[in-house]
């Protein structure tokens, strides 16, 4: 008898369903990290004006702000494949579960077009 | 009997709220359906907020974050408790997603027992520097702090 | 009907002779029609004899012949090869139980699992001397769960039962779906508490390998999701 | 070889061989009165083939329409071409209702009428909507269900373990040897009784509706011990086979209202059993498809004919004969909702088999000797319910009854008498086959020898049978049967060894086949699914009786001298119309 001891099965085929659960658990740890840094930000607005401004400029900086469109479009994948996953455990979504995905991949792009334009146009490429 | 999965209906939610209360939370979250109903409410909740945040931080407002704008913003009570409770569920809802990850791939007890040690000690310092934060920053008297009077 | 060309590789092992399984390649001729199973068949019958699976009645019902070909669990009997484009397969036992030989797999476990969840009508009431009365649409009800040959393809295809092997599984927790959604039965109690468990019904993240496993399309996921609902109501 | 150790040795009250609707029955039976039982499977419980069954379970119900005991005792009848034991229909109708009843008690869901009771559809050869059904799964629930319950009442399974041979000496049966398929090696299991429950032997033919498993192993077990088999030369073949795969299309489709069509786009049937169209009893219609075929109206000129779904909707397809669909779309790529399925006849079910009385003990001779602590119950069986010809749905319903009779019987038998002692040398029989099969190096393939059995069944004992035909194919046979002797095997490893018990499977076809085409050749009528093509009438004056054979040194011996229960009284043999 042979026992392959593997968590991962890499080589199975991955239909729709298994690449919105993968992309779900990795946007979701990805937001923790995010979640971290964010409320460490945040407490430098006690620490005073100069400080907090300081932090803010140096996230102001073009490479933050493009991080920041990509926060965007991972923070719309995890909350529209949250929505997605409610509809399925409580709205019968399991029966369409491809297209709900769809539709909702769709919205989030479109938001994310939007939202990623709006923070680009933020940027100040001269100081 | 019936079709009662064709609606949502809140009945069971507010319901479970009671049994946590009544049969205490440690039983109810060893079978795990608590912690996964929790998970899908506070989606919920997060979620509406996370847009009004988005939306109105990134979307609305012009140019960059200056720091007396945010702290003129946090002096309305009604902004931090939305703040507050942003921050709590955010932290359930983050951490037990990690829990619920670990659970699933790491089955060595004394590392499975550091890592919970580890969400619960992270989640508990995050929800310390966020509520004092959100306490400090709201107490903050804005004309004396433009004066300079306070580095 | 016109003969076609493929190459074939299976996962071959030998608990007798092989540490660990290795790929074997075959060259053959079939007709293009010919469903995986055919093609084990042409190799077992006239390449090489050595090569053991299970098989039995040919027309999807039995539920012997589960395996993985080309990164899908398939029921080999009942998938054409055309399923796969290009002329080569890659055939392997079924992930998450242990191998036996080439491609028979221990389903002992899972059987076990099946057996947790006491899959029998449990009756309190007296029984009547005719038939319970059940309506068509209470029938309708649990009738698709009942079709679940326990081929094993959906529990092998999930990846929280390869994160975990205490994981009841999807073939056991539909079995459960059907016992507690019959209406004649009176043992949901006993049954839901059960599955209402880490290892039980809540650690389905509905990710869906079910669904695209099962040979006879059972919407399983979509039970589950009832499943659910349905322990939280009983345990609140 | 491994046999030594106490592992290798079960005694056990009651040995229960396969493990299908019959053999589950009649352990569920025994295990429910409190007695130890084993249950011997070559393949997991749940993968047997009752589970193909897909039409329905036949018993008088009248939840549909009128009905009546005496009506479905005499529809079977009347199938059987005369032949069926009429006491054993008689019990056989009567316990029916209460085993529909028990396994609706079980949890076996059924389809339902709109007031909640079990919902009836008729089936072909029945005069009234009969046939209790769950959707086109009715032998895949009740499978599911009697391993549900025999899981319940801890009934011991051996799964993946073939039986090499049966213990029996001084006409009483001491046990079985069976090769452990997944480790190898050689249990003897040490009973008081032993249930022979294999199913029938339509592997013997190429185009068989029948799973790999069921080549009748028990049956050349039987012939080896020196036993006789009954009535093999009848074997039914259903008229809805999928074309070239011979997979079974349910009953069901037609008891919904399928059509069936040849080239000409007629419904042929008008011409052969005007008053029940394509309801009649399936010898008939699988006559009538052969005769069309050769006819030369077979669709293109080829040799299968349409079954038309498609006047019957897609919901009704949908909700009443999803698996039917699915098929004809899985194997031959054809959509029922909108196209005619191409089909054949195809050997479906085997109305001989080992002769036993109606306590299903198994006997030994015309007068009904028994063989003490043998029993059979099922397709492998001949308690001659059938007679020449089932009828549709009375296949589950007869496993089910009589594994349940069976497993009464030998609750009784194992409450009044001990253990008998093993033979000498309980091995020997299994051990010399095995290694006469694992030691040859040079020699055929068992997969070529089977391939030619079966493609000259099929040719020359299939639908029609004349004598010239039948004696060319008794010659290919005796010549198979030397080649057999030469056979090797690829693998000669103990685990999971596939190679080892297909040849093994061969050589019982093999075995078997010789008795049906004898039988056939003797028989000169045509009588329910046998039919001769130089003797079309059937003839009561000099065949009303059973056929026993035996396989001696000189070869087969037939006995005609043991004639059917015919109740004169109240069904005295009458011409078969449709």
């Amino acid at each position: 008898m042979y026992k392959k001891t593997r968590i991962f099965d890499l080589n199975y085929y991955k239909f729709t369903g298994s690449w919105a659960w993968i992309l779900h658990r990795l946007s979701g740890l990805a937001l923790i990290f995010y979640l971290t840094l964010h409320i460490w930000v945040i407490n430098t607005l006690t620490k005073g004006p100069d400080k907090f401004n300081n932090v803010m400029d140096f996230l102001n900086s073009p490479i933050f702000k493009f991080l920041e469109v990509g926060l965007w479009g991972v923070i719309l994948f995890h909350a529209f494949n949250g929505v997605r996953i409610i509809i399925i455990d409580f709205f019968k979504g399991a029966i369409s579960h491809k297209k709900i995905f769809y539709i909702f991949i769709i919205i989030a792009f479109v938001l994310w077009v939007i939202g990623g334009y709006r923070l680009i146009s933020h940027i100040q490429w001269v100081h | 009997m019936g079709y009662r999965w064709l609606s949502f209906n809140f009945s069971y939610s507010m319901g479970t709220l009671g049994g946590i209360m009544k049969k205490g939370f440690r039983e109810t979250s060893k079978k795990g359906g608590i912690p996964w109903l929790i998970q899908r409410i506070s989606a919920v909740i997060i979620f509406v907020i996370i847009m009004i945040h988005f939306v109105t931080y990134h979307l609305l407002s012009e140019g960059a974050f200056k720091w007396d704008k945010v702290v003129s913003k946090m002096k309305s009570p009604w902004f931090n408790l939305m703040q507050f409770l942003l921050l709590c569920t955010v932290l359930y809802h983050g951490l037990n997603g990690v829990w619920m990850v670990v659970e699933d791939y790491i089955h060595i007890k004394g590392l499975r027992l550091f890592l919970f040690s580890l969400i619960i000690v992270v989640g508990i310092s995050l929800f310390f520097v966020g509520v004092l934060t959100i306490i400090k920053v709201s107490n903050f008297n804005l004309e004396i702090l433009r004066a300079g009077v306070i580095k | 009907m016109a003969k076609e060309n493929i190459i074939v590789k299976i996962l071959r092992y030998n608990p007798e002779k092989d540490k660990k399984p290795f790929w074997k390649k075959y060259d053959l001729e079939v007709d293009d029609d010919s469903t995986i199973l055919d093609i084990l068949n042409e190799i077992h019958w006239n390449i090489d004899g050595t090569l053991a699976y299970r098989r039995s009645c040919r027309s999807s019902i039995c539920g012997s012949c589960a395996m993985k070909v080309n990164g899908q669990n398939v029921l080999a009997c009942k998938t054409p090869m055309h399923k796969f484009k290009g002329n080569k397969l890659k055939i392997e036992p079924l992930p998450g139980f242990s191998i036996l030989k080439d491609l028979v797999v221990d389903m002992d476990g899972f059987f076990e699992k099946m057996k947790r969840i006491k899959p029998y009508l449990i009756l309190d009431k007296p029984i009547p001397d005719k038939e319970f009365i059940q309506k068509p649409d209470e029938f309708e009800c649990i009738r698709e769960s009942a079709i679940c040959i326990l081929c094993g393809a959906c529990t092998s295809s999930c990846p929280s039962l390869w994160a975990n092997e205490d994981y009841l599984g999807p073939a056991a927790l539909l079995k459960a779906y059907r016992f507690i959604f019959d209406t004649r039965d009176d043992g949901k109690d006993e049954r839901i508490d059960i599955i209402n468990d880490k290892n039980g019904i809540w650690r389905c993240h509905t990710i869906f390998n079910c669904m695209e496993a099962c040979p006879k399309d059972i919407k399983i996921t979509e039970y589950l999701s009832r499943l659910k609902v349905k322990v939280l109501e009983n345990s609140i | 070889m491994k046999t030594d150790e106490a592992k290798y040795y079960h005694k056990i009250e009651a040995v229960v061989v396969g493990a299908g609707l019959a053999g589950l029955r009649a352990a569920l039976e025994i295990a429910k009165k409190g007695h130890q039982v084993a249950v011997i499977t070559k393949v997991y419980p749940t993968r047997s083939h009752s589970g193909g069954a897909q039409g329905g379970i036949a018993a008088a119900l009248a939840n549909s329409a009128e009905d009546s005991l005496e009506l479905h005792m005499y529809d079977t009848i009347k199938g059987s071409d005369y032949l069926g034991d009429q006491d054993v229909i008689e019990l056989f109708v009567n316990e029916a209702i209460k085993t529909v009843y028990e396994y609706e008690h079980m949890g076996v869901p059924f389809s339902r009428t709109e007031d909640g009771k079990i919902n009836q559809r008729p089936f072909g050869g029945h005069s009234s909507p009969r046939a209790c059904f769950s959707a086109d799964i009715t032998g895949h629930v009740l499978l599911h269900t009697l391993y549900e319950q025999c899981v319940k009442y801890n009934v011991h399974f051996y799964s993946e373990f073939q039986v090499f041979s049966l213990l029996i000496k001084d006409n009483i049966s001491r046990g079985v040897v069976a090769w452990d398929i997944r480790e190898g090696g050689l249990h003897i299991f040490h009973s008081k009784t032993v249930l022979l429950a294999t199913g029938g032997y339509g592997r013997a033919f190429k185009i068989t509706s029948n799973a790999h498993a069921n080549t009748g192993d028990s049956l050349a077990l039987i012939l080896e011990n020196g036993l006789p088999l009954e009535d093999m030369e009848f074997v039914q073949f259903h008229p809805t086979g999928l074309y070239k795969h011979g997979i079974l299309l349910s009953e069901a489709a037609r008891g919904e209202g399928a059509y069936i069509l040849n080239s000409d786009g007629e419904r042929f049937m008008k011409k052969y059993a005007s008053d029940k169209m394509e309801l009649a009893p399936r010898d008939v219609v699988s006559r009538a498809e052969q005769t069309e075929i050769n006819e030369g109206r077979g669709i293109n000129g080829k040799d299968y004919v349409y079954l038309d779904l498609r006047h019957l909707g897609e919901k009704k397809i949908m909700e009443r004969l999803p698996q039917v669909w699915e098929l004809a779309l899985n194997y031959l790529k054809v959509d029922g909702i909108k196209e005619p399925v191409p089909i054949q006849p195809t050997a479906h079910y085997s109305m001989g088999g080992i002769p036993a009385n109606i306590n299903t003990e198994v006997i030994r001779d015309a007068k009904g000797t028994v063989v003490r602590g043998l029993y059979t119950a099922g397709e492998a069986s001949c308690l001659s319910l059938h007679g020449a010809n089932r009828l549709g749905t009375n296949s589950l319903q007869d496993a089910s009854t009589f594994g349940r009779i069976a497993g009464k019987n030998i609750s009784k038998f194992l409450v009044e008498n001990g253990y008998e002692d093993l033979t000498s040398n309980p091995l020997d029989v299994a051990r010399a086959k095995i290694s006469s099969l694992m030691n040859g190096n040079v020699g055929e393939k068992h997969s070529k020898i089977r391939e030619e059995l079966q493609e000259n069944m099929t040719k020359y004992v299939g639908v029609f049978r004349n004598e010239e035909d039948m004696l060319k194919l008794l010659k290919i046979l005796k010549q198979l049967q030397e080649r057999y002797k030469n056979v090797t095997i690829d693998d000669k490893g103990y685990a999971y060894n596939l190679d080892l018990f297909e040849a093994y499977e061969v050589g019982n076809l093999l075995s078997f086949s010789e008795i049906i085409v004898e039988g056939a050749i003797a028989r000169k009528e045509s009588r329910g699914a046998h039919y001769r093509t130089g003797f079309p009438k059937r003839d009561d004056k000099n065949w009303l009786k059973h056929t026993l054979a035996w396989k001696t040194e000189e070869g087969v011996k037939l006995d005609h001298s043991k004639e059917p229960v015919i109740f004169m009284d109240r069904f005295p043999p009458q011409e078969r119309k449709y």
